[in-house]
């Protein structure tokens, strides 16, 4: 699991043209918090833990660090799903990076379901350095949430028309 | 053949025939106010509005207008829209609004390919306007509400039925080709054109412009300007809903490798549009932004293309959110009390 | 009708570091179609918009004279987003150049006459593109005096140092190089163009002066020249401006009822006092 | 309200003349018809110009930052002593003024904050729907109704509490807390049931939430009228504009609207004090209303706090709580 330079640029999450029955494979963007669930999904890796595949890992130094603006252009550039996720509260390296960021991220997923966005779309996390597993089964749980859903259609820019 | 008589009851069939060979565009009547939209049939049309809320401008300069896609930096198409237009009932002062911009888009040595292909391509229907409001100055920027500047075909409605005048060849070919509905104008019907036209140019109500080319030809630095930008908060909605604004901006929209270049509106009063690189701004502040927009249309304008670019229409007057009223500007400019003449 | 939207494609085949600071480069561009290089006559006091697909454009003044056959120069300095990502990118890529745009310098009114030409910093490109084209055999006769004052804040920023080189060798131009502040090991002169030009005081005689720089060396320099005995209209000026469009229809580059695209980018001094000084 | 009208003149006339003020900003007689617009009044014999009425819309503390802004002074030079300005401000301007004041944009004691009994404004809008669109000729307003009549002759009396704006009907706070003076008169009564907008919309379906707030900003014309007329909005560079990283493009791709507006209202977490400003500029007529009520009753509901009272508490997202909600954070 290579870790990705750090800004979500339009050329990193490319949208494939997708339609629910040719063997669309879910994209979903894990911004993982550097200290504990960037941690947590190497622990998984180094323990060969198998988790699903289509997750890009975008590390942030700290899930303060997510500025609302990125987890809306990523569904923008038609990633299927957003995962942010960091250290549990109290936990954080910064102290109040991720308390700060709580409120941020119920604010904002309250705000998106409100529009009409399906709540699986986004979704937060806490997953510390030694979760391993936990990180995997977190990974599962939110590829077949999307999986359910099927292809991004909201928020989806198209370039073509 | 020149002129026809079309009565209302006939306009569903004249629109179908217009559908035939055109995609036909007319004043429809929506919640927020009337809007240009394709129309499928003449009963959606609002035939006895006021104006549109945006100007027809949109139909030719598109908010947003794909210049040419590419793919990898390499070019892949150039988008030239080819496809024939109606557009049925706009008012004089717009049509004249749509022969001000010509001018700048089709000069001899520098040709707009995108604009001059939609403004070929499309057919001008003008509706004689016998509705103005208190906010219209046509007549004193070179207007009227029968002016036929810009349009092909001049219509008027008069009560149940519509009088049509051919202005151009277009216009000619077009009421030639749709002989079958229109009848030859008896002498009453011209003769209550002129009444309608009349009365309504005596409705329109006048505002002093005179000599405010000199004014501001000799008035850059006078003290007025920043009174007049004070309650400007640079919204930029005047010049999005004004038929004489042209001004646009070229960006480049990617996503992925893919990607287009694309023309969009723009405003000369957006702190972004005169802003060098270097962090130089010639217009800083709101005050150099509004003289630069009312000498472009009153003194610029004139001096490169001899014709004043308002055509009086009022939208900037009733959808500014400060009430920042052109009209009282120019009336300070031109030195006379800076009251608006109301309806007399 | 031809469309002015559409660059040309080019190739970027040569790319030069003009200054200690990196952030100077001068770009070699190749057409790629030989109908294009027909098509882009041009003089020198023009400018070209350089236009990279996903990024934008951005109006660069020619450096290159029309007597350099079969290639077209820009030194371009990293501003924004589009020459940053020109500053990043290698030879071979393939870029657009769409031009030639503006008005040039008044050639045929120059004839005939002493030219003196002062610029400072990096807008000296289409000034090194004059003192090509008068250099050339064929053009040399036509002009009296060259002579040409060129300054920048260190040696290192000095601009097409192998030109100025050639220069100094060549006894038809006479050269005079100076720097605000000199680093050692550099043996030329030593101060603010303005000043050069005071020391120099090139003659007003039968001579019309071409002046291209920042904003506050234009402004200082004017009034030397001015008191030198050079007409207004002698003093010829080329302007920056933001741009979009190139060909006058954007409205954004006016300065008053002039555009700077159009009518411009080079005015006579005596021009610009006509106009506001929104600029 | 012509009581009120005098009673604003007179106390501004008494603040030029005490030289307590350098300008006053108010609203004049606009030169529509039912259109009164700001006014910068600089001395005392101006301050006929004042107008109190049911038009009073504009939420002036738009004005307030740029008189305040920190320049430099050239070498050696003292800046220049900041001005003193006073504000004619209903329930929702104040509380905007605030917003300004605790987020450092305005020196609190450079203000005079003159709070006036607001009665709710008229939507001019709805007038017009009223006349099926027409556009209004003349009006007049008596003693709690209104009468206009439409250029097509059509005349109409309607009540006031009809006309009212959206935003007046729902306005739990007409009245003015921190004013340092206080015009006396009787204001509306406070809205018992708050952010009803946002509640009715939450009750429909998730498809066709989507569809409404896509056919909204489907109009959207990108002339940024909503984000000028804010009084939150006095960033020097807005995200919308930014090119490095670029958030949005300038075309009329939908899904650019969509984040311009979603960032927008983000921004205005804790700060939006729902004067509807933005909903009244709009040229298109978006409903931007329903949008941004969300995110103020979420603010209310989660951090328990309503903008533009208390200065000196933080704003929802400078702060924590070790037990705030989270309820939304997926457990594997």
């Amino acid at each position: 699991m290579g870790a990705e330079e750090q800004t979500v640029t339009s050329q990193k999450v490319t949208a494939q043209s997708k339609n629910k029955t040719d063997g669309w494979k879910p994209k979903v963007v894990a911004f993982l918090c550097n200290w504990c669930s960037y941690a947590g999904a190497d622990l998984a890796g180094v323990s060969r833990i198998q988790y699903r595949p289509n997750v890009r890992v975008i590390r942030v130094p700290c899930s303060g660090r997510i500025n609302p603006l990125y987890i809306v252009k990523a569904l923008q550039e038609g990633v299927d799903g957003v995962l942010v996720s960091g250290c549990h509260p109290g936990d954080c390296h910064y102290i109040s990076g991720n308390l700060f960021a709580r409120r941020k991220f119920a604010i904002l997923k309250n705000y998106l379901t409100y529009l009409g966005i399906e709540p699986e779309r986004v979704q937060f996390s806490w997953v510390s350095a030694s979760e391993g597993t936990r990180f995997a089964m977190l990974i599962e749980k939110v590829i077949s949430d999307i999986e359910k859903l099927g292809p991004a259609q909201k928020l989806v820019k198209e370039v073509s028309r | 053949m020149k002129q026809g008589i079309l009565t209302l009851s006939e306009l569903t069939k004249f629109i179908e025939l217009l559908k035939t060979s055109y995609k036909v565009f007319a004043p429809v009547k929506k919640e927020e106010g009337v809007f240009f939209e394709e129309v499928n049939s003449a009963d959606d049309i609002a035939l006895g509005y006021y104006n549109s809320k945006l100007p027809p401008k949109r139909l030719f300069l598109p908010q947003c207008e794909v210049l040419c896609t590419f793919e990898n930096g390499q070019l892949v198409e150039i988008p030239i829209a080819d496809e024939k237009c109606a557009i049925f009932g706009m008012r004089p002062c717009d049509a004249l609004a749509l022969s001000r911009i010509d001018m700048v888009f089709d000069k001899e040595d520098l040709k707009d390919p995108y604009y001059l292909a939609r403004r070929k391509n499309t057919v001008l229907l003008s509706l004689v306007c016998d509705k103005p409001l208190d906010t219209c100055f046509c007549t004193s920027v070179g207007g009227g509400p029968s002016s036929g500047d810009g349009s092909d075909i001049r219509m008027v409605h008069l009560g149940n039925r519509l009088l049509l005048e051919a202005l151009t060849e277009k216009g000619e070919s077009l009421i030639s080709s749709a002989k079958q509905f229109l009848k030859k104008p008896k002498q009453s019907d011209l003769e209550e054109k002129e009444k309608i036209v009349a009365e309504s140019e005596k409705k329109v109500p006048r505002i002093k412009v005179d000599g405010i080319k000199e004014n501001l030809e000799k008035g850059f630095n006078l003290p007025l300007w920043s009174a007049i930008a004070e309650r400007c908060l640079g919204c930029g909605v005047c010049t999005y809903l004004c038929p004489t604004c042209y001004c646009f901006d070229i960006t480049d929209e990617v996503k992925g490798e893919k990607g287009k270049r694309i023309r969009t509106w723009d405003s000369c009063q957006y702190p972004l549009f005169t802003l060098h690189a270097s962090g130089h701004n010639p217009r800083p502040s709101k005050t150099e932004r509004m003289r630069q927009r009312i000498m472009h249309k009153f003194f610029y304008a004139v001096e490169n293309f001899g014709r004043t670019f308002c055509v009086g229409c009022g939208r900037c007057v009733r959808s500014c959110p400060v009430n920042l009223d052109l009209r009282e500007s120019i009336e300070l400019i031109t030195g006379n009390k800076a009251c608006v003449s109301t309806r007399k | 009708m031809e469309n002015p939207y559409i660059p040309y494609p080019v190739t970027i085949e040569e790319i030069t570091i003009e200054n200690e600071a990196r952030d100077l480069k001068t770009f070699k561009l190749v057409f790629d179609r030989k109908e294009d290089e027909e098509k882009f006559r041009y003089l020198p006091g023009q400018f070209a918009e350089l236009s990279l697909f996903g990024k934008g454009e951005s109006p660069i003044g020619i450096a290159s004279s029309p007597t350099e056959k079969g290639f077209l120069l820009f030194t371009v300095k990293r501003a924004g987003l589009v020459t940053s990502e020109l500053h990043s990118s290698e030879t071979g890529r393939k870029i657009g150049v769409r031009g030639p745009l503006g008005k040039p310098f008044p050639w045929e009114r120059m004839e005939g006459h002493n030219i003196v030409i002062v610029g400072g910093g990096f807008a000296f490109t289409t000034l090194r593109s004059a003192i090509t084209y008068i250099l050339h055999p064929q053009n040399r006769p036509k002009f009296g005096k060259l002579m040409t004052i060129y300054g920048a804040r260190t040696p290192g920023e000095l601009l097409y140092k192998k030109d100025l080189e050639i220069w100094s060798k060549d006894d038809r131009i006479e050269l005079h190089v100076t720097v605000d502040k000199a680093t050692e090991g550099w043996k030329g002169r030593e101060g603010l163009v303005p000043n050069i030009v005071k020391e120099v005081s090139p003659s007003p005689k039968n001579a019309i002066a071409l002046v291209c720089g920042p904003p506050i060396m234009i402004r200082f320099t004017i009034p030397v020249l001015l008191n030198l005995g050079f007409a207004e209209d002698d003093i010829i000026l080329s302007l920056e401006m933001r741009m979009k469009c190139g060909i006058g229809k954007c409205g954004r580059c006016n300065i008053g009822a002039r555009y700077v695209c159009v009518d411009g980018p080079v005015f006579t001094y005596k021009e610009l006092e006509g106009l506001p000084a929104e600029y | 309200m012509e009581g009120i009208e005098t009673k604003i003149r007179e106390t501004a006339k008494a603040l030029f003349s005490e030289k307590k003020i350098d300008i006053l900003i108010g609203h004049e007689k606009g030169s529509l018809v039912f259109h009164s617009r700001p006014v910068m009044i600089r001395d005392a014999n101006d301050t006929e110009r004042l107008v109190w009425n049911s038009f009073c819309t504009n939420n002036l503390a738009v004005y307030l930052p740029r008189f305040f802004e920190p320049k430099k002074p050239k070498k050696g030079e003292v800046p220049p002593p900041l001005p003193r300005v006073a504000v004619i401000a209903k329930g929702c301007d104040a509380r905007s003024i605030i917003g300004l004041v605790r987020e450092r944009q305005v020196p609190r004691q450079n203000l005079i904050i003159i709070g006036v009994p607001c009665e709710g404004m008229i939507d001019k809008s709805k007038l017009e729907k009223l006349l099926e669109g027409d556009f209004i000729a003349s009006g007049s307003i008596k003693d709690g109704g209104t009468s206009i009549t439409g250029f097509s002759g059509k005349r109409l009396d309607i009540k006031k509490e009809q006309v009212l704006l959206d935003a007046c009907i729902e306005c739990a706070f007409p009245v003015v807390e921190d004013a340092d003076i206080a015009i006396a008169g009787t204001s509306r009564k406070p809205a018992t049931e708050k952010y009803k907008t946002a509640k009715s919309f939450s009750e429909k379906s998730p498809a066709e939430r989507w569809r409404y707030f896509a056919q909204e900003i489907s109009k959207c014309i990108r002339c940024y009228a909503c984000r000028q007329v804010c009084p939150n909005c006095y960033c020097k560079e807005c995200f919308v504009e930014q090119t490095n990283p670029r958030w949005v493009s300038a075309g009329d791709d939908l899904s650019e609207k969509m984040v311009f507006h979603i960032g927008r209202v983000f921004h205005q977490a804790g700060r939006c004090v729902e004067c509807d400003a933005c909903v009244r500029a709009c040229p298109v007529g978006i409903d931007i209303r329903t949008f941004t009520q969300k995110v103020a009753q979420d603010v209310k509901e989660m951090f328990d706090y309503c903008p533009g009272f208390s200065p000196e508490v933080s704003p929802p997202l400078c702060a924590y709580r070790l037990d705030d909600r989270q309820e939304f954070i997926t457990e594997p």
